[in-house]
């Protein structure tokens, strides 16, 4: 057992221990502050799998653009800040924990009998190469979410624009 | 190195997220476990992509544009449930009942 | 690929046979010009400023005009030609309308342009200020185009076009005041009258033309005057079918029953029908089959004369009875077709036109007359007439003019025509014919003296004052009265016999007694008949006195009942012919349509239904279904449970979806 | 003259009729998909794609060569159904031109008529999908040359038809012989009409099968009757095949005593199902009848031809008196179909050119008459809200215009010379009295007598009916309503039938002239002249 086998032992269990925390805690503003964990981990784990730009994209989209979004959107739509008993819907836990053990269950015994190779760790980084492949092989979807990402520009604001005239007064 | 403890680090977050859009009541509680499973096939994708060696990197490209997608999704996906919120003055997906004919 | 098969469907004339110059081949225009004036005049007509006459009155001068012309030319040079067009064939059968130019159908239209446009003048004022006007005016127009194509008709076809248009427009003109019933009957009487004969007209001409093989009216004569034996076979069958057709609208005993109804019309009308138009053309028919009936068909001239015979006195005899002025006319009317039907019957083809001719110019002004009279008094009946010798000086003189051809006095009109009828009855050897068409002599005398005595001599019986017509209606009357008393002089044994030759058969020549002096003992007994009709009739009705009401001084009762109900047959046909038809046939047939043939539909249908349970309620409900049906009420009550799923409400959507998802999966990886 | 010459080629093998038959099956899609509140754009749509259908079938009729009329011309023959040997096989000769002329002239004036005039529900997309679908299987009908296309197509108009009657039909409840409750008009005859006549179509199916097994394996018409006129079809196997066809035909023209079901439909049906039902669904019968019974079965129809015969004859006379009987106007007029059609059936049954070329003109006349007469009326128990004869009266001074036609109409159904209807009941008679030799002439010419006896009574009810329905004073309860004459639709939809029915009766060539030929050749080939 390596050392970097042992690292990532334990940023797996930690990912998955926070992630956890994201689903149980009955604290919005701590859910996604857990959720700030996770991915924070999940870029460690991808900086050991020397993919050391996606682990940046994480870390400057993820935790820095989308977490404050859901801030924002806990803080519009009022969720109750705070411990709340209600935050979780009770009748639908034990099944939805049979479920998802059950997935779970299915997904790592497929994953475990399927994959069984090692990974192959590189040295230095696979930046310049990404950039490279980035703009002239996929060029062309690279622009189409480029697009994808204008549209949903326009149909947040569309949809989140408190217009009058289309919002029928008596619905508000 | 082995795959099998990312791989299975990676079905167990994609569980968890399920488990969490099952559970949560609000809906941003519910756009928060999508994430969750979105970056479990992120990591998936990453892993693989270690595993083969592939020189054009394709899991890691797929990885960016599933973030690129995925930060859409959410800004939509809080638009959405701002506009619900608004006319419906709660934000708890099961007072929604509008799948239903 | 260029198609010219449209253009082949327009057809070309053919000109058989003429020697009458070309201008019989416009001969067309006469016939189908009344159709389009009667177009004009329903359309434009109500614009006009006579509402239409003016067209109708300019048609029937170009006809009478062209009519003349070719009279002359008949007379002068002697026309006869056909002109054919084909209309279409059917398997080896030509289908042909055109037209004839020869004597017989000169003399017919000049009848029909003379007397239609007296009959037209004299309507604009008759009619004036009557509803429908301008539809009058019309159907008129279209009355004398239809007899036109009638006696235009070169071919069996366009005849029996002819012959049924004919009883069409009779119906319109019969019924012109539909709004009283008994109007309207009396259109559909003589409609329906002359459709029943019309059967025997329509089977005639099938059997004329399959056994000829055409329908040509020359072609078939040719083919009886040459022995065919294909048509000798059926020539009696033939015969009598046709002259069944031309009893109906020639009015012939018992099928004359139509004709005094028929009053119910205008006056004009009734003037129109009985003279030129309607009635004569069954005795038309009979003349132009008239070498057929001679070649081959002598046997079905005896069942012409006979009932001939019985029509001239049978019809006669009514008129005696009538009290409506225009009835004892109709009955008149219906003697005198008897006279001509008999004589055609006793193979006197010319007589018979020859009375046609001079009848057709007495009874329109006799009609005319009667209208005028009716125009002055407001009434039918002769009960309320009397002593208008002196308010209508004109309408008497021109009436007792006709009277007087019409009971067949000399020089008048109906002398000599009458006479010639009843020379060839005594030539021929008909005996009891001979005596029976002498006393109807008497007996037209003696019914045209009464009415002349009850309504121009004596007292004024009626309300208010009656006064003479306007000149529109007594300068027809004056022009008639001049034809009635000369038209007969074309024809004097002896003298002068032009009208033979203007109507003689030229193209299939036929044997026929003409006599070329008087025969007196025929011409003494006429005379004397109808001598002694006018002493008797004075004698009753002036000198006696008028009848009152039911009070005539002579009478014997049951055969006056017998007159006066027309011999029952009216009441015969109703009992025995028209309500069994038309309630108990009809409502058998209809409630057997409907209690047996759609009972036994409906009942198939039930008894579908029936079975249907049966098979349903025993053997699918109790046995298969019972199966189905708890699988099914078990897919119901689950449905019931699966229903409590539909929450919609995404989470548990999601729930049920990766659930199956595990499913799947498992199975999967258990199974495979 | 210089001839036009022939600038629709591209029409010729088989694209015209093609056209003609589907086309307005394609606008029937199009109006369908149309928003239903766009009702003006889906009577112009169908007004148009009528029209366009009438125009190509006159093209049709242009490109037809007159002088080959005795051939299938202008189709076309296409692979289908291999595994059955059946083809999309279409053509038209003599007989079938002016029926296709007929029904695509009739629908125009039909969909003209229903821009207006709808019974409710209105529904102007329903109705004219509808009417479009049934365009198909009338034209289709009139082309097919093959058993299985002619059997779609005629099973084609039943759906339109029934739902017709069913939706904008008659809604009074009536009492129905047998049943013991009342049932609603529209329902009962909806299904009786369609039941009826899907039982026979269902023997007549059975008939083509055989024809097919027993045959050469193919349902062409053309090879079939090439099979039959040589004497293919013999001994039971052809009495049987030639009973169903019959059975089929005959509860559609209909012969007594399978005429049940038209009466009621025709009362229950709406307007412009009335008309499209007699003037041309009767047609597919007797159009059947010499298009397939007799060609491919000539023997049996040598032996069925005077009980056809005999039925005929009892149809004109029953018919006519049925019609004696009533007070419903419409039931009336439908009764005068069966003795009409009974004209038509005499006509075949001589098996004469004379009597099959009657049929065919007597069937043209009886749809532009009898289509006709339902239009006045349908429009009439419109205006009035009664059919009860007894209640009308003076119609021709509450409505002049529609009175007047319907004189006219009833003239011209009557029989009378110079007007269509003349041609089928003159000439039918003059059939029957010559049948084929071999036939039994005594059966043949009573059946004559009767046929001529049927048109005094066919007289008698027609003017029964104008005395009571248009003469006389009007009744008071129609003194103070506002009742409408004649509309421009009306009239447009009208007139061109009046028209045609005066064409007709002075130059019947419009008509002989194109079946003459065929119907020579099929006689001839049949039945060896």
């Amino acid at each position: 057992m390596e050392a970097l086998d042992i690292i990532s032992y334990f940023l797996l269990l930690g990912l998955l221990l926070v992630s956890v925390k994201v689903v149980t805690t009955s604290n919005v503003i701590h859910a996604a502050i857990s959720l700030v964990f996770t991915l924070a981990i999940t870029a460690a784990t991808f900086l050991l799998l020397s993919a050391e730009f996606v682990a940046l994209v994480i870390v400057l989209v993820y935790i820095g653009a989308v977490i404050v979004l859901f801030l924002f959107g806990i803080m519009i739509t009022r969720a109750p800040l705070g411990q709340n008993a209600e935050l979780d819907n009770d009748k639908n836990k034990s099944l939805a924990l049979v479920v998802s053990l059950s997935i779970f269950v299915i997904f790592s015994y497929v994953m475990f009998n399927t994959f069984d190779s090692q990974i192959i760790v590189t040295t230095g980084t696979s930046t310049e190469l990404l950039g490279e492949i980035l703009l002239s092989r996929f060029v062309f979807p690279f622009e189409v979410v480029s697009f994808v990402l204008l549209a949903a520009l326009i149909g947040g604001i569309t949809l989140a624009r408190q217009d009058n005239a289309l919002v029928d007064e008596n619905q508000i | 190195m082995s795959a099998q403890p990312f791989l299975i680090a990676a079905a167990g977050l994609f569980s968890i997220g399920i488990y969490g859009i099952l559970v949560r009541r609000n809906v941003v509680m519910v756009l928060l476990s999508i994430e969750l499973i979105l970056n479990a096939v992120n990591i998936n994708f990453v892993v693989f992509n270690a595993m083969l060696g592939d020189a054009l990197l394709q899991g890691q490209i797929f990885t960016i544009f599933i973030i690129t997608i995925a930060a859409a999704e959410v800004g939509i996906g809080l638009a959405i449930v701002l506009m619900l919120f608004r006319n419906r003055k709660t934000a708890n997906i099961d007072e929604f009942d509008l799948l239903k004919w | 690929m260029v198609n010219s098969n449209l253009i082949t469907f327009l057809a070309e004339g053919k000109v058989t046979y003429t020697d009458g110059g070309t201008f019989a081949e416009y001969t067309w225009l006469i016939v189908v010009l009344p159709f389009i004036a009667a177009l004009l005049i329903t359309f434009f007509g109500k614009y006009l400023p006579l509402k239409g006459a003016e067209i109708a009155l300019a048609t029937i001068g170009f006809i009478f005009a062209f009519s003349s012309y070719l009279l002359y030319l008949n007379v002068t040079e002697g026309v006869a030609s056909e002109f054919f067009i084909n209309v279409g064939s059917i398997g080896s059968f030509d289908l042909e309308f055109g037209w004839v130019v020869d004597g017989l159908s000169i003399m017919m239209y000049f009848v029909v342009g003379t007397v239609a446009s007296l009959v037209f003048i004299y309507a604009t004022n008759y009619m004036q200020g009557e509803v429908r006007y301008t539809f009058f005016f019309t159907s008129l127009t279209l009355f004398a185009g239809s007899m036109l194509v009638l006696v235009s008709s070169p071919t069996l076809l366009q005849l029996l076009i002819g012959w049924e248009l004919v009883g069409v427009c009779s119906y319109l003109l019969i019924g012109h005041y539909w709004e009283k019933k008994e109007n309207s009957s009396a259109a559909m009487k003589a409609f329906i009258t002359n459709k029943i004969a019309d059967v025997g007209l329509m089977i005639g001409i099938i059997v004329l033309a399959l056994s000829t093989g055409t329908m040509r009216i020359s072609e078939i004569l040719y083919q009886s005057t040459h022995d065919y034996e294909s048509l000798k076979s059926v020539a009696y069958l033939a015969g009598v079918l046709l002259f069944i057709g031309a009893m109906g609208k020639s009015a012939q005993f018992p099928l004359h029953v139509w004709l005094p109804d028929a009053m119910a019309g205008p006056t004009p009308v009734s003037a129109l029908m009985h003279a030129a138009t309607m009635v004569t053309a069954g005795v038309y028919l009979l003349a132009r089959m008239f070498p057929f009936y001679e070649g081959m068909a002598s046997e079905a001239l005896d069942v012409v004369l006979l009932f001939g015979v019985i029509t001239l006195f049978a019809a006669g005899m009514i008129a005696i009875v009538q009290d409506d002025l225009k009835k004892v006319l109709a009955y008149s009317t219906v003697s005198q077709l008897g006279y001509m039907v008999a004589a055609i019957g006793s193979g006197a083809y010319t007589a018979a036109l020859f009375h046609l001719w001079t009848h057709a110019f007495f009874k329109a002004l006799l009609f005319l007359g009667a209208g005028s009279v009716i125009h002055a008094v407001h009434t039918n009946s002769m009960k309320e007439m009397g002593g208008l010798k002196k308010e209508m000086p004109r309408t008497y003189t021109t009436f007792i003019l006709g009277t007087i051809a019409l009971t067949g006095l000399p020089p008048l009109a109906g002398f000599f025509s009458k006479d010639e009828i009843l020379a060839s009855l005594n030539h021929g050897g008909y005996n009891t014919y001979f005596a029976i068409a002498v006393a109807g002599a008497f007996i037209t005398a003696f019914y045209m003296t009464r009415a002349v005595v009850l309504t121009f001599f004596g007292e004024y019986r009626g309300n208010g004052h009656p006064h003479e017509s306007d000149s529109m209606m007594t300068t027809p009357l004056i022009v008639l009265a001049g034809f009635a008393v000369t038209a007969g002089w074309v024809n004097i044994p002896g003298i002068y016999t032009g009208f033979t030759d203007w109507v003689t058969t030229r193209k299939n020549p036929i044997v026929e007694y003409h006599p070329e002096s008087f025969d007196y003992f025929a011409l003494t007994s006429g005379l004397l008949a109808g001598l002694a009709g006018i002493g008797l009739a004075y004698y009753v009705y002036q000198i006696l006195g008028r009848p009152e009401d039911g009070d005539e001084k002579i009478k014997v009762e049951p055969i006056w009942n017998l007159l006066e109900n027309k011999y029952y047959l009216d009441d015969f046909y109703f009992k025995y012919i028209i309500n069994p038809t038309k309630s108990t046939l009809a409502n058998t047939v209809d409630r057997f349509n409907t209690n047996i043939l759609d009972k036994a539909v409906n009942l198939f249908g039930v008894a579908a239904i029936f079975l249907g349970n049966i098979v349903y309620n025993k053997f699918d409900q109790g046995g298969i279904d019972k199966a189905l049906n708890i699988s099914s009420s078990s897919t119901d009550a689950l449905g019931a449970r699966v229903k409590l799923l539909q929450t919609g409400k995404a989470q548990q959507y999601i729930m049920y979806f990766l659930s199956g998802v595990i499913v799947i999966s498992l199975l999967i990886l258990l199974v495979l | 003259m210089e001839i036009v010459t022939n600038n629709f080629e591209f029409l010729e093998n088989g694209l015209g009729i093609t056209l003609v038959v589907f086309l307005p099956l394609l606008s029937a899609l199009v109006v369908a998909l149309l928003p239903k509140k766009q009702e003006l754009l889906i009577k112009l749509t169908a007004l148009g794609s009528s029209l366009i259908t009438f125009i190509l079938s006159v093209i049709v009729a242009i490109q037809f060569d007159y002088s080959k009329a005795e051939q299938f011309q202008l189709g076309n023959k296409l692979s289908w159904i291999e595994a059955i040997n059946s083809n999309y096989e279409i053509g038209i000769d003599g007989i079938s031109l002016p029926m296709l002329l007929l029904s695509t002239f009739i629908t125009v004036l039909a969909i003209i008529y229903s821009f207006e005039h709808l019974p409710e529900p209105k529904s102007p997309k329903g109705m004219m999908a509808l009417i479009l679908i049934l365009e198909t299987g009338m034209n289709g009908t009139f082309v097919a040359l093959d058993l299985i296309l002619f059997f779609v197509f005629f099973e084609l108009v039943l759906l339109p038809m029934y739902f017709m009657i069913g939706i904008w039909g008659d809604k009074t409840m009536r009492s129905v012989a047998g049943l013991k409750n009342e049932v609603e008009t529209r329902l009962y005859a909806s299904i009786k009409f369609f039941v009826f006549t899907l039982f026979g179509s269902a023997f007549m199916l059975l008939g083509f099968l055989g024809l097919y097994f027993r045959g050469a394996k193919t349902f062409s018409i053309p090879e079939l009757i090439e099979l039959g006129t040589s004497g293919a079809f013999t001994g039971t196997f052809a009495t049987l095949v030639f009973a169903v066809l019959f059975l089929g035909f005959a509860v559609k023209v209909p012969m007594w005593p399978l005429h049940t079901w038209l009466p009621d439909a025709h009362t229950a049906a709406p307007t412009v199902g009335s008309v499209l039902l007699a003037a041309i669904l009767l047609k597919l019968g007797s159009y059947g009848f010499v298009r397939i019974a007799l060609p491919i079965l000539p023997e049996q129809a040598q032996a069925w031809a005077p009980a056809i015969a005999i039925l005929s004859a009892i149809g004109i006379i029953y018919g006519s008196l049925a019609c004696l009987a009533q007070t419903d106007l419409k039931r009336l007029i439908a009764f005068s179909s069966v003795g009409h059609m009974g004209f038509v059936m005499l006509g075949i049954s001589s098996l004469t050119s004379i009597g099959i070329n009657a049929a065919i003109i007597g069937m043209v006349a009886h749809g532009v008459i009898t289509g006709l007469l339902f239009f006045l009326s349908g429009s009439m128990a419109h205006t009035y809200h009664t059919r009860d004869m007894g209640r009308l009266g003076g119609n021709m001074k509450l409505l002049p215009k529609t009175g007047g036609l319907l004189a006219f109409t009833a003239m011209a159904s009557l029989g009378l010379p110079g007007l269509a209807g003349f041609w089928g009941e003159f000439m039918a008679l003059l059939g029957a009295y010559n049948p084929l030799p071999g036939l039994n002439i005594t059966i043949f010419r009573t059946s004559m007598v009767a046929g001529a006896i049927g048109t005094v009574l066919t007289a008698g009810y027609l003017l029964w009916m104008l005395q009571r329905v248009n003469l006389g004073e009007p009744n008071d309860e129609w003194k103070d309503k506002k009742l409408h004459d004649a509309d421009a639709y009306e009239l447009a939809a009208w007139i061109p039938l009046v028209i045609l029915t005066i064409l007709i009766g002075v130059f019947p060539k419009l008509i002989f002239g194109s079946t003459n030929d065929a119907v020579i050749s099929l006689v001839t080939k049949a039945f060896g002249g």
